[in-house]
């Protein structure tokens, strides 16, 4: 292993910036609720993304300021949000029409776990007894057009999240484009994940080591080995 | 004359029986018709099935008529929240029985249901456990679930504003299920803040035409399930 | 037969009160184009009835003054028409949802042919080269809780339009469930044809030689017979 | 910045290729996308599929595109109109082909195109000619027909005012198909009166939001089919 340090690699804010980056003008995005909230803070100021909520709001706008929120304006993870200018209001059967039918430009999701194939398991463990709740996840990784996952590239005790194939229930089945961890970005591709980039200081063994799967050199670098 | 309106939420709710089904609209306390749900509560039908998003907070709305032990079933896509233990203490005692049901398809089997189509192929959950059991068929090398049209006995929803013909508007994201709900149910109630005459409300705008609601009942100053919940509030 | 003359029967005006007086206070109407479009004229002052129109109206009024109408607010038969207060526009996935979910109370058509298991054709004679042309009325007849066909009793070289089976293609199996005649009143039953109501001076033989199925007596006349 | 209005009608329809499927809206005249549909006269698209409740009247619009022999497939539920022989004269020819599929089952197909439900069974057409050589199957006792959601590459549809977000809202019964096509179609393009900033439209009233929509064209006075066909004209 090149790097030991556990505080190797890019902080949550890192991740959803390096993220926010990949993400072009005037996409129309759907952020899940967590660290994939978190993407909307480091857009490049020159661009314009339309946030779409999944309970019936485009054009979603930040938190109210204390006090000016409205009840009944929330977001997917029930927190008062505001409409921008530019806004339109739909019902439930119309927001997930946008989903399904491929309207939105991308979804970006947290993971419990993501498969070499890109399947991902990201609303149940599974456990015996656990209350099952699956909220949107399975109609936004169906039919958006690009999916990312926003994840730590382990489980607190170290165990890789990005395997061969998922353990947990999925929420779907080759779905997953891209996914942004604490360590890298790794694209799923026809062959299984490949780098697409390293945190800082570190390097693909190390990454590799914390993998659950084989983790294919970057394009580029690959080529470079070839030719 | 048309006239949809009702005196009070407790004469709209009263011919409810034992047994119904009965979709609820709102996402979270967004669009939760509370005063309607107090109502139901206090008029005693059992035996109940729901179809709601979700199970409500705290011990108000939704979550009450669910602690009222009135709810067999619930048909949802997201039974947790982070302020009621209602709803999975019902669960694991197995006095409620759930569907689970992803939540486009739930929006989906419920217009389906208003709008006479009785079935459809959806790529929702497939090769998840959601569909284990259900009738998968592949189209153009893709593979589809089908889904099946939903349909209740009544509709509860809430809207900001109505006419006597029963035309509703709704404020803001407080809109979510209530539209297809209203087409899916035989009988559907919505309270709204406004009753207007017909001409009140402008029919380009109108979200819910009336022909897909049977009652109307005024509550002008609906509670907010949140700030039930803040104050400790609990249903009756 | 115990009538001879060809001017026996109702009106066009009277076909259509006699429709009108059976629709209840409240009822939700689709009107189509021809003779059915008379029975709003006929309704009793003390009933409002709201008319949808499938091109995306409720709450149809009547044609507006000569200058007043607007080329966008049309009928089905694409005539203009007006709106009145409590109208609502829709678009056509939502106002076919309309019919199809059976929201609508009372659909009323013309027919080419009526058969006595309420069979309807009413779209096309299926001569060759014509150009075939179906518009909404399969969606009517297939979702709409009443149909109500209004049409002559026979056509215009005396043939019934009565008939126990359609030799024009179908616009619905079964779908018919009462018919508004110049001779007669008819529903349809289990049995078949039921003569519900004769035109004055007209008896059932008269009508029913001018059926092409056996026509039943009314209901008491029959329980009167029989008992 | 988002801004989705483009200059002309012409700019708009430029790229239309030879061999596109087109949804045109409308309900005779009222939403006929009439300087839409002129320009791709003027564009020279062939060999296009038309998508469209009608076939247009005169020898304008719609009925123009269809004369310059642009179109060799229309799907349509009521392909007649008083006043043209343009369609029946081309269709008799064997130069345009039909589809003719009931109105009701022609919008909901449009609709699940852009819904992303692939198939559906409804009871529309049961028993009847347009029905045959259809998989059927029975539900609960009754018949249903299976119908396919219809995308196309492009639609073509006209609203009263636009956001530069490509939000519209419509005039009267003018609305008819342009929202569910707005929705099935890879590159949406709207004709609008009135075009404005984002905040000129309430987002309570946006019928057809901006996702929905690629291009907005400003038409401030459109041409009415009827006025047009009336004083004898024909395209170009």
């Amino acid at each position: 292993m090149s790097g030991t340090t556990q505080a190797a690699g890019w902080t949550r804010e890192d991740m959803a910036r390096r993220l926010a980056e990949d993400i072009p003008d005037g996409a129309y995005v759907n952020l899940g609720i967590g660290i994939p909230e978190l993407v909307a803070r480091f857009v490049p100021d020159d661009r314009t993304l339309i946030y779409h909520t999944e309970n019936g709001l485009l054009g979603m706008g930040p938190s109210p300021d204390d006090g000016d929120g409205d009840p009944e304006l929330i977001n997917a993870g029930k927190r008062q949000v505001t409409a921008l200018p530019g806004a339109a209001y739909f019902h439930h059967a119309d927001s997930f029409a946008m989903i399904r039918g491929g309207h939105l430009d991308l979804s970006v999701l947290g993971a419990l776990q993501v498969a070499a194939s890109g399947d991902l398991a990201n609303w149940s463990t599974g456990e015996p007894g656990a209350i099952p709740a699956v909220g949107g996840a399975m109609d936004l990784v169906a039919g958006v057009k690009n999916v990312f996952v926003i994840t730590q590239h382990t489980t607190r005790d170290g165990k890789p999240k990005l395997v061969e194939s998922c353990s947990y229930p999925l929420t779907g089945r080759g779905v997953v484009d891209r996914v942004y961890t604490d360590l890298a970005v790794v694209d799923i591709t026809a062959e299984g994940f490949r780098l697409v980039e390293l945190a800082p200081g570190l390097d693909l063994e190390f990454v590799q080591h914390r993998t659950g799967a084989p983790l294919l050199p970057p394009i580029a670098e690959q080529e470079a080995t070839t030719s | 004359m048309i006239d949809k309106r009702v005196a009070s939420a407790a004469a709209a709710v009263a011919d409810i029986a034992d047994g119904s089904s009965i979709m609820i609209g709102g996402f979270g306390e967004a669009g939760s018709p509370v005063e309607l749900l107090h109502a139901l509560i206090d008029q005693g039908a059992k035996d109940l099935t729901v179809i709601s998003n979700n199970t409500g907070s705290g011990e108000v709305g939704l979550a009450a008529l669910l602690k009222a032990r009135r709810v067999r079933k619930v048909v949802c896509s997201f039974p947790k929240s982070a302020n009621s233990t209602v709803f999975p203490d019902l669960y694991r005692e197995g006095f409620t029985e759930l569907e689970l049901v992803p939540q486009g398809t739930l929006a989906e089997r419920i217009r389906a249901g208003g709008a006479g189509v009785h079935a459809f192929y959806t790529p929702t959950a497939v090769g998840t456990p959601l569909a284990e059991g259900k009738e998968s068929r592949v189209f153009d090398d893709r593979e589809f679930v089908l889904e099946y049209g939903l349909r209740a006995d009544v509709a509860l929803i809430k809207g900001r504003a109505a006419d006597t013909h029963g035309n509703v508007v709704y404020n803001k994201t407080a809109r979510n299920f209530a539209p297809p709900m209203a087409m899916a149910a035989a009988t559907t109630i919505v309270q709204v803040q406004e009753t207007c005459e017909p001409g009140g409300l402008d029919p380009e705008t109108v979200v819910t035409p009336g022909i897909f609601v049977d009652r109307v009942v005024a509550v002008a100053e609906p509670a907010h399930e949140s700030a039930l919940v803040a104050a400790g509030a609990s249903y009756p």
